[in-house]
């Protein structure tokens, strides 16, 4: 049984059809990719898979339960961990609250405990600190734990999204062009954490990207998204050599 | 039936009012995405100005050669009050608003609110305790329309605040300085980026808002001709139910909440026993706010965010 | 403590802001014409010493917490005497609690409601209550006019109008039958439109209006009521009764009348001599609330001087004067002749005062209470 | 744009001699603070009367003199030298004689659990709040009503400042709170012309105050789902029109109910807020709320605050923080009315309307968002300026208004702001902590 | 020279981000800043475009005035100096028309403003065709498209650039840079910032390399390309 299986989704915005008859099967332990122009759907796929967006049609199964119609919050808890394309971070927490607010899910100190300072609360929020340090230490900024995130570089911000999505102990994890605003040597390390997360957990990924060399060198199997509509599939070098994919995304000459 | 009808004019009067701050209100609102708890207050301080500006000009027809007509004194007095009160509310923008922002809106709701008591307190503390007659600039002639009582004081009210609203929906949807203020509702901090000077577009802003509130107030000084240092509580509050009852920044929006609002009270009050008129009505605002969760108009709240 | 009693401190507490300013002033006025008279007769005369008098003058803003806190602050941290005040029955009922507690006499000069006094040999108040005043209109409505059904509207939100409907519809059921008050609307505190209670009013069929508000919703109330057809009597309460009244609503109020404590309009004697006085310092008629404060500083003034003398020890003289209060018997106010009932209020004739077509408080008619 | 940097001029030679002469202070614990605040006002419970009349001053100043100051100018070589001499001097002087001894103390306490260390803190406050407010009935009215105002103003700022909801509702709940409390005691526990016989012995009332307390922070929780449900849908501005609704509906409804008095209002609440009593509650609300606020459970707020879509991404039931926010505050808020109730032993529908929404919004944002010393320090701020300036009457509400505005240009989120509480940082001792603990 | 910044400082608060950075850009350039997350880049385009103030000591000059008489608006309105900025930051309530008629504000020209929002659609066709979308609800790299369209729109002597291939896919990427190009050739000069370091290089002729908030090189392009410090650093080799 696949992980995820997403079976005939398509979503409209008013009269916008964003989405259009997709279908995708990731299995344990994959790293697959979705590219495609501007504006062709892709982020909204995500949105639509972590029940941001409800699909107009469409099937979707995770982990053996169809998803479709549950709050994000109960999907995430089911251990599909995400980041997003325009940063969303909480602009008055700490790096290290951050962490800690994604084990949400994980805490049954109950209000009692929240309240009154239980025992097993002060325990549980111990034992919480302790893996949110863990996860910073596997991103590289553990040293930044107490500072608040907004006066933080683009790049550490990208890796406090990363912690964040790991926290909820996900089984996927989606990231929506998780470059964006490194440069090629941040991006080399960032492919090295990624690689790592994904040999620590035996995590499930799937991420959306613009640039090639990432995409190329991580993903197993990449899908080309063209006006909503998945116009190829296959592995890196079938999509590289894919004249659809080329003309309709890559170009002929392509600059990491 | 006449009782009725006789109630829809009442509702379009008192609507009216509603209206015309509500309106004043959405301006800043819709620009600055502030609440401006002020606004009641610049109101009250609009009617004032209304009311020294008329007390002066027919004391000076009472006296002078010249005979001028009620209804000149009017416009006269609505365009001065107009002028004068949008020196108060750049004012209030200028020492309130300016210095906070990038606060967050709740701050600048605070100082909105301490600068309206401020005003009151000044008022009072200035002009003394007493009320003011509003002049009879109109006298009322009521008219008999087939058993509704119609004033021509009503008419004029009607009228002036339909053809406020849709000037400044003109103005806020279609010229450039329209667009601006929206765009600086938005994120202010780019708008300098477009050419656009920030501090002139908010002064405008608030001038606009305050000089509708000036009308409003010389207006209501007519209809109601009991000026207080408080009368721009109630009616400052109500209009910020409308303002945002209309949906974010909608000129239409927030006039046609405002004209819902009178009708909704009145008619509850036809209706129902009128002790209970703020209990059915809020009751009913509050379900449409439940069912409607974004106004009328508006965007939902997360517009200016995306994913 | 106070070291021996050389000064006697006079507490009022009055709404200086907050939403009847107006009323506070008038406190304050009447006040401070009161010590005038006191330091340029060199002291109080008690027993055979004089003394110095100083007022401390609280705001309440209007509020009854505020009002309460102000009773607190002059009663256990300036030790004064008596307290003249609050106004409003609002901050009165509240109000009278703390100084019953604290055994400090408290004259209210304005407060309608019974409860200011019920139960609180330390409270006391300067005018009639509200279910008397209810009858009297009540009645000299059916016996002036003969009609049979009546319209109230009224304020649900304020203490002083509320009850004073409530007494009013009370009375006039009794005289006609139940159903005879064919439109009893109200509206909420702030209000300036009343269109539609007015229109229902018009519809109902009623002969007359009651409406025990302020003067200054009375002018907007009046000028409606006209602007929707309405041309029967309309008819008022002791809340009317302000010089204010005429400015705001000019003609249109001419021909109505008002119960009240006094008219202003033909007072004689020590009446008109308050009236010119505060008039000539001040530039306007005084309200009722300028005369019934008056009347009672002077009711505290004269419990004062009826103590004999001043021990120094704030308790016992409080005490003293309370008794000495409780004991006095027809005053000779402005507002009329005072005696206390074992409850603190005093059994006073009412006014009924009609509006001439000059715009002036005319008495037409007095009403006192069966015995 | 950069602190202009360091030529030392007058002003900083006095800024670092005032830091000089601060330096010792900076080692004494809290446990010294309230140990020399403790002596400094058994010293006026016992010469204070006498001090205050010697110096010229009828009676002890009841606010730090601070009101006498601006009824009388006269006074004020006196006020000065009546604080030095009872507060500032003798504070001074146990505070740095106890330095050593009070820190040993706070660090054999802190040995024990934290609980017992705070306890022992809360009992030492309660005696100088105490001895303070013993001295004139003002000062025990004052102190309660401040206490209150810290419930209130706390409970506040879990929705408008942790939730960053902007609020309108509380005087609604506050009113709610007050009304219930208020009628079930008088029904049960007071022998009443309105509501009849008690039901109850009335000795039995200290017992169950409580109770009846927590019945109306109860009710109010309930009445506040009628704006927590709402806020699942909408949120920011329409949210703030549902609660101005609801605070415009429960003051309407309590005028229309005339059992209750209506417009006129309820009285009769017997005598049982005393000052222990409101600080025993005030205490209790500090601690819980900071407790709640403190848990991830409670930073689920902020985090639905600063971006919702991404809380329930990260798995946080975003409902169940909404509820859970609106209906704690509106709890706190209730018993906050119940006490307010019981110490004014009045209540009218009137004290719950929009004048009380801007007096507790002012004190939140006053104090500052989203921080629990922000919001006892605006609570007790605002209602100490309000009284101290009484005296000027009108221009009372003008100062107060530009002083807010002041500290809102200034301090934007308000004076102390996005801070934690952590009472173990405040009740440590104060010197070479390592080493001690 | 066009533009010369000497000695330039900006301090966010309490943290310094340029501690006195110096460089120029002659007429007819385009000149890029390359350099690691949180090393300045945006905060000198910033600096330059009025929107945070420069510390004490700063100099700046364009076309032979101060610049720092000037304030942000004036910048753009006076002296034709436009920036798109690092994030987008669209106008998200008005529509794809809106934003791009209000980037016109200052200029008085209708004929010429119509002329180049054609020339926008012209390059971004997709821009065209959700004209009346409200720009909040646009796609990530549609959204960059618009913010690039802003700013040929508003007056344009220089063009401040941050990060605009952000988000970009590679083929629209390329098209946006040919664009560029062809403004550049019109008589823009261009001052661009981007992560995207060799493509930056390729696109410029000359650059600067900054660190932390100091310049720690400069060059042709071609040189700084071949350097081994650079390569290793930025280029990912
Ligand atoms: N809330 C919305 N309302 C209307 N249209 C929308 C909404 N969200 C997205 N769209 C439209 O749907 C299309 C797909 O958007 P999406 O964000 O999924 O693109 P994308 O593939 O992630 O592109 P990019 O690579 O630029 O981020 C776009 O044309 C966008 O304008
Ligand atoms: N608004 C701000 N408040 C405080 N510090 C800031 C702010 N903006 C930037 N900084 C800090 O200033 C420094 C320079 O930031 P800048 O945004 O100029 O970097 P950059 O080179 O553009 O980086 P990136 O590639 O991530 O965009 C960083 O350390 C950053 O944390
Ligand atoms: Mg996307
Ligand atoms: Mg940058």
């Amino acid at each position: 049984m696949p992980l995820l299986q997403v079976e005939h989704m398509t979503h409209f915005f008013g009269g916008l059809r964003a989405v259009h008859d997709y279908n995708l099967s990731i299995e344990q332990g994959q790293i697959r990719g979705l590219i495609g122009p501007n504006g062709a759907g892709k982020s909204t796929i995500f949105n639509l898979i972590t029940g941001v967006y409800r699909p107009s049609e469409g099937k979707v199964t995770f982990r053996g339960e169809s998803i479709v119609g549950l709050p994000s919050h109960e999907i995430a808890a089911l251990g599909m961990g995400r980041t997003f394309q325009n940063l969303r971070l909480w602009r008055h927490m700490s790096v290290l609250d951050h962490v800690k607010m994604s084990q949400y899910s994980q805490i049954d100190y109950g209000l009692i405990g929240a309240f009154f300072g239980t025992k097993r609360r002060n325990q549980q929020e111990k034992e919480n600190t302790e893996k949110a340090l863990q996860l910073l230490d596997l991103v590289g900024i553990r040293h930044l734990a107490d500072s608040m995130v907004t006066n933080l570089p683009y790049g550490v911000q990208r890796r406090v999204e990363m912690a964040r999505a790991l926290a909820i102990n996900p089984k996927l994890l989606l990231l929506d062009e998780p470059t964006a605003g490194m440069n090629p040597d941040e991006l080399m390390d960032l492919m090295q954490v990624i690689r790592q997360v994904h040999n620590t957990f035996g995590l499930s990924i799937f991420l959306i990207e613009h640039r090639m060399k990432f995409v190329m060198e991580l993903c197993e199997r990449i899908q080309t998204l063209v006006f909503g509509e998945v116009i190829a599939e296959g592995t890196p070098k079938e999509i590289q050599n894919n004249p659809k994919v080329i003309e309709a995304y890559l170009g002929k000459e392509v600059e990491t | 039936m006449g009782y009725f009808l006789q109630n829809i004019v009442n509702a379009l009067q008192w609507g009216s009012f509603y209206a015309l701050v509500a309106i004043g209100y959405s301006m800043v609102y819709g620009v600055l995405m502030l609440f401006n708890f002020a606004h009641g207050d610049v109101f009250m301080v609009g009617a004032y100005i209304g009311f020294f500006t008329a007390s002066g000009l027919m004391a000076l027809a009472a006296m002078g050669s010249i005979a001028i007509p009620g209804w000149l004194i009017l416009i006269l007095t609505l365009i001065i009050a107009m002028f004068l009160n949008s020196f108060v509310g750049m004012a209030v923008e200028r020492i309130g608003y300016r210095p906070l922002r990038d606060a967050p809106r709740a701050s600048a709701a605070i100082t909105g609110l301490m600068i309206g008591i401020i005003l009151e307190t000044g008022n009072l503390a200035l002009l003394g305790a007493q009320r003011r007659a509003f002049p009879p600039l109109i006298p009322p002639t009521v008219y008999k329309v087939g058993g509704v009582y119609i004033t021509n004081q009503k008419i004029v009210i009607i009228v002036v605040a339909l053809a406020l609203t849709l000037a400044l929906h003109q103005f806020v949807q279609h010229t450039k300085w329209g667009m601006a203020m929206r765009a600086m509702a938005y994120d202010f901090l780019v708008v300098p980026l477009m050419g656009i000077p920030i501090n002139t577009i908010a002064a405008l802003t608030f001038a606009l808002g305050s000089a509708l509130a000036a009308a409003a107030g010389v207006l209501y000084g007519v209809a109601y001709p009991v000026l207080g240092p408080y009368m721009g509580i109630i009616i400052g509050w109500k209009a910020f139910v409308a303002a945002i009852l209309g949906g974010r920044g909608s000129i239409l929006g927030a006039a046609s909440a405002g004209f819902l609002l009178g009708f909704i009270e009145i008619f509850v009050t036809m209706i129902f026993p009128s002790t209970m008129r703020d209990f059915i009505a809020y009751t009913i605002i509050l379900l449409i706010l439940t069912f409607l969760p974004n106004g009328f108009f508006g965007e939902p709240y997360s517009a200016k965010l995306r994913l | 403590s106070g070291g021996g009693a050389k000064v006697i401190k006079v507490g009022i507490n009055a709404p200086l802001t907050g939403s009847i300013p107006k009323v506070g002033e008038g406190t304050k006025y009447s006040a401070q014409m009161w010590l005038a008279d006191i330091n340029k007769a060199g002291g109080l005369q008690v027993g055979n010493k004089k003394y110095k008098v100083e007022l401390v003058i609280e705001d309440n803003e209007s509020k009854a917490d505020s009002a309460v806190k102000a009773n607190t602050k002059m009663i256990t941290q300036d030790n004064v005497l008596v307290i003249i005040g609050p106004q409003s029955s609002k901050q009165a009922v509240p109000a009278g609690e703390v100084a019953n507690n604290y055994k400090t006499p408290m004259i209210s000069p304005w407060s309608t409601n019974p409860k200011t006094t019920l139960n609180r040999p330390w409270v006391f108040r300067g005018c009639f209550l509200d279910p008397f005043q209810g009858p009297v209109i009540a009645n000299f409505v059916t016996n002036q006019f003969g009609f049979t059904k009546a319209a109230v509207l009224y304020d649900i939100a304020s203490d002083y109008p509320k009850g004073l409907a409530e007494y009013f519809k009370k009375a006039w059921e009794k005289l006609h039958g139940a159903g005879s008050v064919v439109a009893y609307e109200s509206f909420t505190h702030g209000d300036t439109d009343f269109s539609a209670q007015l229109t229902a009013i018009n519809k109902s069929g009623a002969q007359f209006l009651f409406t025990p508000q302020y003067y200054s919703e009375v002018a907007l109330i009046v000028k409606q009521a006209h602007q929707l057809g309405w041309n029967k009597p309309i008819v008022g309460s002791d809340s009317w009764g302000s010089a204010e009244l005429i400015k705001l609503c000019g003609s249109d109020c001419y021909g109505d009348y008002f119960s009240t404590h006094y008219a202003a309009a033909g007072a004689k004697g020590a009446t008109k001599a308050f009236i010119d006085r505060y008039n000539a310092k001040y530039g306007y008629v005084p309200d009722d609330v300028a005369a019934l404060t008056w009347d009672s500083l002077n009711i505290a003034k004269t419990a004062i001087q009826n103590c004999g003398k001043l021990t120094g020890k704030i308790a016992t003289d409080r005490k003293c004067v309370r008794d000495a209060m409780a004991n006095i018997k027809n005053f000779d106010g402005i507002t009329g002749k005072m005696t206390f009932n074992e409850s603190g209020d005093p059994s006073k004739c009412a006014v009924i005062v009609k509006i001439s077509d000059k715009g002036e408080f005319k008495f037409f008619k007095q009403v006192c209470p069966t015995k | 744009m950069e602190a202009t940097s360091s030529v030392p001029t007058k002003r900083n030679a006095f800024n670092a001699w005032l830091s000089k002469q601060w330096m010792p202070y900076r080692q004494v614990s809290l446990l010294g603070w309230l140990l020399g605040s403790l002596v400094a006002v058994l010293l006026e419970t016992f010469i204070g009367t006498s001090l205050a009349w010697a110096l010229g001053m009828s009676d002890v100043p009841a606010l730090f003199g601070f009101v006498v100051m601006l009824k009388q100018p006269e006074l004020l070589p006196s006020i000065i030298l009546y604080l030095l001499l009872i507060y500032f001097i003798p504070i001074a002087i146990v505070v740095r004689l106890t330095k050593s001894i009070a820190n040993k103390i706070a660090g054999l306490l802190f040995r024990y659990p934290l609980w017992i260390t705070a306890l022992f803190h809360i009992v030492l406050l309660y005696a100088v709040i105490d001895v303070w407010a013993v001295m004139n009935d003002y000062r025990v009215l004052l102190a309660k009503l401040m206490m209150i105002a810290i419930i209130t103003t706390l409970s506040l700022n879990v929705v408008n400042g942790y939730m960053g909801e902007f609020s309108c509702s509380h005087p609604g709940f506050l009113a709610v709170g007050a009304y219930t409390a208020s009628i079930i005691m008088v029904l049960f526990f007071v022998n009443d012309k309105v509501m009849g016989p008690a039901l109850l012995p009335p000795a039995l009332g200290p017992f169950f105050f409580p109770i009846v307390l927590i019945l109306g922070g109860v009710v109010a929780a309930f009445s506040a789902l009628i704006v927590a449900i709402p806020s699942f849908h909408t949120r920011g501005d329409y949210l703030a029109i549902i609660s101005l609704a609801f605070m415009f509906i429960i003051k309407s409804l309590i005028e229309n109910l005339q059992v209750f008095g209506g417009a006129r209002g309820f009285m009769g609440q017997p005598n049982l807020a005393s000052l222990p009593v409101v600080f025993v509650w005030t205490i209790i609300a500090i601690w819980t709320i900071n407790n709640f606020v403190r848990s991830t459970l409670g930073k689920a707020m902020n985090a639905v605050r600063d971006d919702e879509t991404a809380a329930d991404a990260m798995t946080v039931n975003t409902r169940n923080t909404k509820m859970t926010a609106f209906l704690f505050a509106a709890f706190w808020a209730g018993i906050a009315g119940g006490l307010f109730a019981h110490v004014m032993r009045y209540v009218n529908p009137g004290s719950f309307g929009i004048k009380k929404l801007a007096e507790v919004l002012a004190m939140v944002y006053f104090g500052g968002l989203n921080s629990v010393v922000g919001s006892i320090v605006g609570a007790i701020g605002f209602n100490f300026l309000s009284e101290m300036l009484r005296p000027l009457e009108i221009l009372k509400w003008v100062i107060i208004p530009v002083l807010l505005i002041l500290v809102m240009i200034f301090r934007p989120t308000g004076l102390i702001a996005f801070k934690d509480f952590d009472p173990e940082e405040l009740l440590r001792p104060k010197n070479q902590t390592e080493e001690e603990v | 020279m066009l533009l010369s910044v000497e000695n330039l400082q900006v301090s966010y608060g309490k943290i310094k981000a340029l501690h006195g950075i110096n460089f120029h850009i002659d007429e007819g350039e385009i000149v890029c800043i390359i350099g690691a997350n949180g090393a300045g880049k945006s905060t000198t385009l910033r600096a330059i475009s009025r929107m945070v103030p420069a510390s004490p000591g700063s100099k700046m000059t364009y076309a032979g005035k101060d610049l720092l008489e000037y304030s942000a608006d004036k910048v753009v309105s006076q002296l034709g100096i436009s920036h798109v900025p690092e994030g987008r930051r669209l106008f998200g309530n008005l529509t794809v028309m809106e934003n791009l008629i209000l980037s016109a504000f200052a200029r008085k020209d209708k004929k010429a403003i119509d002329r180049d929002i054609e020339r926008v659609f012209g390059i971004f066709p997709r821009l065209e065709e959700r004209k009346r979308q409200k720009a909040g609800t646009l796609s990530g790299g549609e959204q960059q498209m618009l913010a690039v369209g802003r700013a040929f729109v508003s007056a344009r002597k220089l063009m401040l650039l941050d990060e605009p291939s952000m988000g970009l896919a590679p083929l629209l990427m390329l098209s946006v840079f040919d664009a560029l190009k062809a403004i550049n050739q019109e008589g823009t000069t261009i001052l661009l910032v981007e992560q995207n370091a060799r493509m930056a290089l390729k696109f410029s002729q000359r650059g600067y390399v900054i660190e932390t908030g100091n310049i720690v090189m400069e060059g042709k392009s071609e040189d700084l390309l071949n350097n081994p410090d650079v390569k290793k650093a930025y280029l990912g080799a």
